[in-house]
């Protein structure tokens, strides 16, 4: 579907955009998480196909002809682990974030350069 | 027994050119003299002079390698003049020309400066090594032009060997070095200018600056042989010069009447010209000289 | 073979059970976490064993029950069982450094550990992309969280830079894995079998530059420096080793997926990273940080590697990828490992490591190998590496590689150098022997284990070759002993060697008697000089027959690489051995960085020269082929930076002045000669398969001008080493221009000064040696009226000058001869001309030299000073002797001199009893002696006679203007002897060529401190370079 | 005595030095000068003759009688045609002018250039002041009579006297020579301690050997 996949591209351009342009690192994160949210459309609505059904072998399915009826499961298998993934990843992000404004009491990024060159 | 006849030959011929040193000396010190107006010494004084410090009663050396110095110095020259023909086709004038060629001649000629430089070092006298730092840096200038004048005629004549060279310019003034090859000879005798240490290349010796340099220490027997040398070594390089460029020699009145016309090219010059300070010097004969000597390495070579 | 699942399975367990085990007992959890590390590499190991016994192809394994693509397929081969087999064992070794760490951390720390190695694992044994996208977050996601093990603010904010840039390379990634699947239908790397080609190539790009992201390649790697820095020593080494080695295995097996263009540019960008981390590594005084820089450098290089060996034969792939990995593998993680047991930061801090002996060898094992030198892994790759590029015409990749390797080595050597040699105070904080040292000394041996086995099985060197190492091991073993017993020892060794060689290895031509003779022989009696030494001497021994040795091994070299091997190994003791001196730092480090741009040069010479036929010696090989004129170039010009040419002459008055007073004479008599050999073996290809442009021509000049620079430079020196220095480069600047003229005479007298100038200037630094010895310096201003004191030395730095200068009638004589003459007979006049200047030139250093130390004015302080050592006059007197017989009898001299030239020449040169006659002149030494001894002796004898009364008096006793003398000090003429003569040269006397190489270090060193200013420590920054990257580099692509 | 003890004895007979401090006297020889007998007659006779043909002046002028020694070499009086030359250095000279008064520091710096002249050695003394002070009799700071220091073997008297008095000096020294009268070295070898006490007496800065090799 093509317009959710614009929409992924979207979130996924705004994701990246907050992540260079705002300073305050839960704002980074939280760019991370639009632009991860971005990728999860984009590998959803690449497996969708116009009229078809959730992946899902329930009773509503015939099982036998279900090839034909239901969308690409595959995307939809990968995006769960994604989500998994990238929900690991925005936790320990967080941790990381509180970890370091226990230490300097600041969220900017800029506060954090102490090591260079 | 022919190689005692050989001795004797030698003997003879360093007796010759010694004698006939000391008395171009004498007749230098004569001309400088007309020069200055005065009368002058006798020809001979030089010979008095070397009598007189000779039969100094006592002396004092500063150690084995002074003592020896001015022995280097006399084999220097004495080996100079015998590795060289002086008189071509005279056999007993021949020397040990058969034991090398130019190129032996020339680095012989450093043998006696060695020699003599390590023994004025053990004199512990500053002015020595002043003297031979000035000394050795002029020789080094010198000798570029005057390489480039050897290598020219070595072109020339396509061989070192002195005697060759001296052959291939028999038959006529025209034949000599002097006209076949003039900018050798031009960059040559520039050089030679320096070899003999009159001023403007005065530098060594320099009385009023380092009172006569290197040999400030030498007395009695060690400034005669000093002495002795300078005279017969003086020959030498002039009996080079004339073998080299001006067409050699084939009998003793010949040689003396070149030798003396080369010598007195200096001898004009020194009287006339005032002292180069040291960096002046060695930039006189890198520049002008060295670029004729090129030049005529290049006119020889490829043109 | 065990289903690789169970190394995943055993690490997710072990992962479950450790938190019940903790609660039981840390020690049991420790016990636990150890042995899945181990059960881990007893597997990969069985596994490696089994396909080494067996060659059983790639096995796949599926899981789920069904096969692939319905199911993640795990593939295993020997490649993979290699890789893990590494990882495995580093991961078990780093594991067992960290346990002390582990024991007192809480216990995510080693949970995140396995989880770490299962990672990586993991990575390398899937075949599917979206698995392996699993496994990849599971690395960084652990590894990120392992960095927490310090818990700093560093770490911290490090730990948070990583975790922005791994997240933007997993959207790549993960985007990336969905595309090829969207475009291709299936996620498994065997079942892709569609071109990505125009917008599909988007698909495919996007995973390549996610894993170029966690490769860490330039510019897109400042938090990865971040981390290197600030994390713990063993999470470093994980970091280093573990997981960039999986994700660059995960590179190597997407790579048929891209297309070659791209493929091309990230060879390129590999490269470039290489080049680019070690000239920024260059300011680096950090050394976690540099250890970063060098780490990630050595990614590109391996990233390089992998892409640009794509076409060849899977063995030599192998050595070269495999030795680049294997190479990185051990010698960053010891360097890691020594970092966590420093405990400081700054490179110069390190001089604690002084304290614990075993770890300060295994240091220099480790630097060694990163910087490339045999036995080590890294050596063979690069050899390899370099040779194939060259097939494949890629000059561009070897220029960035092996310039970027010339950085690492200036950094690595500078580091090294300053932790030899830096001052280090005993009360220091000193490393005790612990567990970690024994690690770290079983990491580098096992090191050079590999590199030996490399050698003998893969290449099959000879006993000859390997010589100089196992001297080095076995002296090594005796170093207790005093230095005298080892000193004799090693001269019977030499003995039999040379023995050994001339009997048994039977020489193929003539020369290479003459070269043994100065290389063996030479050795054999300047290391007479050496039996001097007093205390144990540790280590001088064995470096100096590794050195020895290695020249031996010179000569009789087969094949280029037996020759480069032999080159570098003569390397490596030699820089070792000048290190050894007491001032040495700088001078030392130069000399490597010269050998090493020179090896590098000759590195690229040999590439080019077409293959030898046959298995004779070099020297006969070289006969038959046609050498390429690039080839002539690159050699001769590393064989001539070794010699010490003008241009390159810099590292020679530092080296020589110094390297130990001992050590010098090697350096100058011989080890210079070895620029020479190589040089002359060069020339030799050349006279029968000249090159169209006359290049030797051009040599020939430079030759001309080392002569006359070389003399200049002598005759303005206060230090009478460096003199000496400056002096054997006029000297070798004399032998180049004359093998450069490629005549029969021009050999002759090559050969001849070659010999000439072993002997005289042996003579010379061991007289000198003595002197220093006596009087503990080297500015000879501060020496003076040695002779009453040194009346032995004397004589024979006299005899050694009179023969140097080249004044009959000693054999000095014999060499100025045969070069005129030839250089007249060849028609370079002006070459000659030149020759000329430079040898009038040095009478002024040769005069300074023995004027300013034995004669003038001796000083109060050298009132009790004694003639020098016995052990150093032998040597002198050896070769004094060896002077005046071939003074006399140069016949003994010319004539197989002669014949040797007239191999490759026709000869025109007639001897006739003592007279030997060119086209030119000729020359009878024997006469002309018996003449100066005639001429010297009859103004002798009438001294005598004459000279009166003589008094012997004393150094004062001088006129002085009716004065006397103040001091000595003041009436002795040394300092700056030649002023006039600087001045006269004027704007000439400058030091430009030593202004050129300051200023190269300098502009090197500046955009070094340029380029790193984009590491500006700005998480956000770095998102920008590699959102930067990823367009620029797909447009470039495109 | 025979030979042999008496060498043995010569060698003993070293030079104290005391005027130098300790570090210094091993820069300065310590021999005493001996007395040199004359060679064979007639060999002796040769080379006196040779000797005053080829006189050779140390150029130290020590008093205002140094300006005659310029209109001497120079075109006006030109004595180097009878062989008189000058020579920068006491090692090569063998005649030492004292011209005129001698003040004590310079009495000390002709002691030194006295000795270091190697024999024979001839000293003229130029001037009355040699002779007994002159216009400086009274001085205390010049020396009056030269003779007491150094051996001196021909006086030229006037103040100044002029260039052809000194050639006439020149002149006897020269017949002096030829008879072999001149023996200055040899006189000051014997008389060596009363010279030394004499310099020692005015010399109050002694701060050289006790002979100047």
């Amino acid at each position: 579907m093509i317009e959710t996949l614009i929409l992924g591209f979207i979130l996924l351009l705004i994701g990246l955009y907050a992540m260079l342009s705002q300073k305050n690192i839960i704002k980074i994160i939280l760019g991370f998480s639009i632009a991860d949210t971005g990728v999860h459309i984009i590998i959803v609505s690449l497996g969708y196909l116009k009229g078809r059904r959730a992946p899902i072998l329930d009773s509503a399915v015939d099982i036998a002809n279900s090839v034909k009826e239901v969308v690409d499961p595959i995307p939809s298998a990968l995006v769960l682990t994604a989500i998994v993934i990238g929900l690991a990843t925005t936790a320990l992000m967080l941790v990381f974030a509180a970890e370091l404004h226990k230490r300097k009491a600041s969220f900017s990024i800029d506060d954090y350069k102490e090591l260079k060159w | 027994m022919d190689i005692f006849i050989k001795i004797i030959y030698a003997a003879i011929s360093i007796l010759v050119a010694t004698l006939y040193g000391l008395i171009l000396i004498g007749i230098v010190h004569k001309i400088y003299a007309r020069v200055h107006r005065r009368i002058g010494p006798p020809v001979w004084q030089p010979i008095l002079d070397i009598i007189q410090t000779h039969g100094r009663k006592v002396a004092t050396s500063h150690g084995i390698m002074f003592f020896l110095g001015p022995v280097f110095r006399m084999a220097g020259g004495m080996g100079t003049y015998l590795f060289m023909p002086v008189i071509f086709g005279s056999v007993v004038f021949s020397n040990y020309s058969m034991a090398g060629d130019l190129l032996l001649v020339m680095y012989f000629i450093f043998f006696g400066q060695l020699g003599m430089a390590l023994g004025a070092g053990e004199g512990g006298h500053p002015y020595s090594p002043l003297g031979i730092a000035r000394g050795l840096s002029q020789m080094s200038t010198f000798e570029l032009p005057f390489s480039l004048a050897v290598i020219s005629i070595a072109i020339q004549y396509q061989t070192l060997n002195i005697t060759t060279i001296v052959a291939a310019q028999q038959g006529g003034m025209l034949n000599w070095t002097l006209f076949t090859n003039p900018l050798a000879v031009i960059a040559a005798m520039i050089s030679l200018l320096g070899m003999n240490m009159h001023s403007p290349f005065s530098l060594v010796l320099a009385p009023q600056e380092i009172p006569i340099g290197p040999p400030i220490e030498m007395n009695g027997s060690f400034l005669g042989i000093l002495q002795t040398n300078r005279a017969l070594f003086a020959s030498a390089k002039l009996v080079l010069f004339m073998n080299l460029f001006f067409g050699g020699a084939t009998n003793l009145p010949i040689m003396m009447l070149k030798t003396f016309s080369i010598y007195m090219f200096s001898v004009f010059i020194g009287a006339a010209f005032p002292r180069f300070r040291p960096e002046q010097s060695f930039r006189f004969f890198l520049r002008i000289p060295t670029l004729i000597g090129i030049l005529s390495v290049i006119v020889i070579a490829y043109l | 073979m065990v289903n690789p699942l169970y190394l995943i399975i055993i690490s997710l367990m072990a992962g479950f059970v450790l938190p019940l085990l903790d609660r039981v007992n840390r020690k049991l959890s420790l016990a636990t976490f150890i042995g899945v590390l181990l059960a881990n590499t007893v597997i990969t190991g069985f596994w490696m064993h089994g396909f080494i016994q067996a060659d059983l192809g790639t096995l796949s394994f599926s899981t789920a029950g069904f096969t692939a693509p319905l199911s993640i397929n795990f593939q295993l081969g020997i490649l993979e069982a290699f890789v893990l087999l590494a990882i495995n064992l580093i991961g078990l070794l780093t594991g067992i450094y960290l346990l002390k760490k582990f024991n007192e951390s809480p216990l995510a720390g080693m949970i995140l550990f396995i989880m770490v190695v299962m990672g990586a694992n993991g990575l390398i044994l899937t075949r599917d992309l979206f698995n392996a996208f699993v496994f990849m977050e599971i690395l960084s996601i652990s590894t990120i969280a392992i960095i927490t093990l310090k818990r700093t603010n560093e770490s911290l904010s490090s730990g948070f830079k990583y975790m922005l840039a791994s997240g933007i390379a997993s959207i790549f990634f993960l985007l990336g894995v969905v595309f090829i699947y969207f475009f291709s239908g299936s996620l498994n790397l065997d079942f892709i079998n569609i071109n990505f080609t125009d917008y599909r190539l988007i698909a495919v790009y996007m995973v390549a530059i996610a894993l170029l992201i966690e490769l860490k390649m330039f510019p897109v790697n400042g938090w990865a420096l971040d981390v290197y820095e600030s994390t713990d020593a063993g999470v470093a080494t994980i970091i280093s080793v573990i997981n960039s080695t999986a994700i660059a295995f995960m590179f190597y097996k997407i790579m048929p997926l891209l297309p070659s263009n791209f493929l091309y540019i990230f060879g390129i960008i590999g490269a470039l990273t290489y080049l680019m981390s070690n000239l920024m590594g260059l300011k680096q005084e950090n050394a976690r940080r540099l250890l970063g820089y060098s780490s990630i450098g050595q990614m590109g290089l391996l990233l390089a590697s992998i892409i640009f060996t794509a076409g060849l034969e899977p063995v030599l792939r192998i050595m070269i990828v495999g030795g680049f990995f294997l190479n990185h593998l051990i010698a960053k993680t010891g360097l890691f490992w020594i970092s966590g047991l420093i405990k400081k930061e700054k490179l110069k801090d390190w001089r604690v490591i002084r304290s614990n002996k075993s770890l300060m060898i295994m240091f220099g094992i480790f630097i060694f190998a990163l910087s490339g030198f045999p036995p080590f892994a890294g050596f063979w790759a690069k050899w390899e590496f370099v040779k194939s590029l060259l097939a494949g015409q890629n000059i561009l990749i070897i220029a960035l590689i092996l310039l970027g390797s010339l950085f690492e080595v200036i950094y690595m050597f500078r580091w090294f150098i300053q932790t030899v040699k830096g001052e280090y105070k005993e009360d220091e904080l000193s490393i005790m022997p612990s567990g970690k040292v024994i690690l770290t000394t079983l990491l580098g041996t096992l090191g050079f284990g590999l590199g030996i086995l490399i050698m003998k099985n893969y290449y099959g060197f000879n006993f000859l070759f390997t010589l100089p190492i196992l001297s080095l091991l076995f002296i090594y073993l005796i170093d207790f002993l005093p230095a005298k017993i080892k000193g004799i020892m090693s001269l019977g060794g030499l003995a039999y060697y040379g023995y050994y060689l001339y009997t048994l290895v039977q020489f193929e031509n003539p020369i290479q008697i003459l070269f043994g003779v100065i290389f063996l022989v030479g050795s054999g009696v300047n290391l007479i000089s050496t039996l001097n030494r007093s205390e144990i001497s540790k280590g001088f021994y064995g470096l100096l027959m590794m050195m020895i040795f290695s020249f031996g091994s010179l000569l009789i070299a087969r094949s280029y690489l037996e020759f480069f091997l032999s080159w570098e190994l003569m390397t490596i003791a030699s820089f070792l051995l000048i290190l050894r001196g007491k001032n040495a730092q700088k001078a030392s480090l130069m000399y490597m960085i010269f050998s090493i741009a020179g090896a590098y040069l000759m590195m690229v010479g040999f590439g080019f020269a077409p293959e030898l036929i046959g298995s004779s010696a070099l020297i006969t090989g070289l006969t038959y082929v046609q050498l390429p004129l690039i080839s002539i170039i690159l050699l001769a010009l590393g064989f001539m930076i070794k010699s010490g040419v003008l241009g390159v002459h810099v590292w020679l008055p530092e080296a020589h002045a110094e390297a130990e007073a001992d050590v010098s004479s090697f350096i100058s008599a011989i080890l210079l000669k070895a620029g020479i050999w190589g040089f002359l073996l060069v020339a030799i290809s050349v006279v029968w398969n000249a090159p169209q442009f006359d290049v030797y021509y051009w040599m020939g000049w430079l030759g001309v001008f080392t002569a006359l620079v070389g003399a200049f430079l002598a005759s303005f020196q206060e230090d009478a080493k460096r003199l000496l220095a400056y002096s054997s480069m006029s000297q070798v600047g004399y032998i180049i221009a004359a093998i450069s003229m490629l005549s029969h005479l021009g050999w002759v007298s090559a050969f001849y000064l070659s010999l000439n100038h072993m002997m005289f200037k042996s003579a010379l630094f061991i007289a000198i040696a003595g002197v220093y010895y006596r009087t503990h310096t080297r500015n000879m201003y501060e020496m003076g009226g040695l002779i009453k004191k040194m009346p032995l030395s004397f004589i024979s730095v006299l005899i050694s000058i009179i023969a140097v200068s080249g004044v009959p009638p000693l054999s000095g004589f014999g060499s100025k001869w045969l070069m005129y003459s030839s250089f007249i007979e060849r028609g370079w006049y002006l070459q000659a001309a030149v020759l000329f200047f430079a040898s009038a030139v040095s009478f002024l250093y040769l005069y300074r030299l023995i004027h300013t130390i034995f004669l003038g004015q001796a000083k109060y302080e050298h009132k009790d000073v004694k003639e020098a050592p016995v052990w150093f006059i032998i040597p002198q007197y050896i070769f004094i002797g060896a002077i005046m017989v071939l003074s006399t009898f140069p016949n003994l001299l010319i004539k197989p001199l002669s014949a040797m030239a007239s191999q490759y020449f026709n000869s025109n040169i007639v001897i006739d009893g003592y007279n030997v006659y060119s086209s030119y002149g000729h020359w009878n030494g024997n006469l002309i002696m018996l003449v100066t001894m005639g001429v010297f002796i009859v103004p002798l004898f009438f001294l005598i006679l004459f000279i009166g009364k003589i008094t012997k008096v004393k150094q004062f006793n001088i006129v002085y203007a009716a004065e006397r003398p103040e001091s000595p000090q003041t009436t002795h003429v040394a300092h700056n002897m030649y002023a006039h003569y600087r001045k006269a040269l004027g704007g000439w006397g400058k030091p430009r060529i030593w202004d050129f190489w300051h200023g190269s270090a300098e502009w090197a060193h500046t955009m070094g401190d340029f380029f790193r200013r984009i590491y500006s420590g700005n998480g956000q920054t770095y998102l920008l370079h590699i959102i930067l990257f990823f367009v620029v580099v797909f447009f470039l692509g495109v | 005595m025979k030979e042999k003890d008496i060498k043995i004895i010569e060698k003993e007979m070293k030079l104290a030095n005391e005027g130098l401090p300790e570090m210094e006297r091993d820069l300065f020889a310590d021999d005493r000068p001996s007395r040199i007998e004359p060679l064979n007659k007639y060999l002796e006779q040769f080379l006196n003759w040779a000797r005053a043909r080829s006189l050779w002046i140390l150029a130290y002028g020590t008093g205002c009688g140094a300006i005659e020694l310029r209109p001497l070499m120079t075109a006006r009086f030109d004595a180097f045609r009878y062989g008189i030359a000058g020579r920068p250095t006491p090692r090569q000279a063998n005649v030492f002018i004292i011209g005129g008064y001698a003040s004590l520091k310079t009495i000390k710096r002709i002691v030194r250039s006295y000795e270091q002249m190697q024999g024979p050695k001839y000293v003229i003394a130029l001037g009355s002041c040699t002779i007994n002070g002159g216009m400086y009799y009274d001085s205390y700071n010049t020396i009056n009579r030269i003779d007491y220091y150094i051996p001196v073997d021909i006086y030229v008297t006037g103040c100044m006297p002029r260039p052809e008095s000194l050639i006439a000096g020149f002149n006897g020294l020269k017949k002096k020579i030829q008879a072999g009268q001149c023996d200055g070295m040899n006189k000051y070898a014997d008389n060596f301690d009363w010279y030394k006490a004499n310099q020692k007496q005015i010399i109050k800065d002694w701060n050289m050997p006790d002979y100047n090799w």
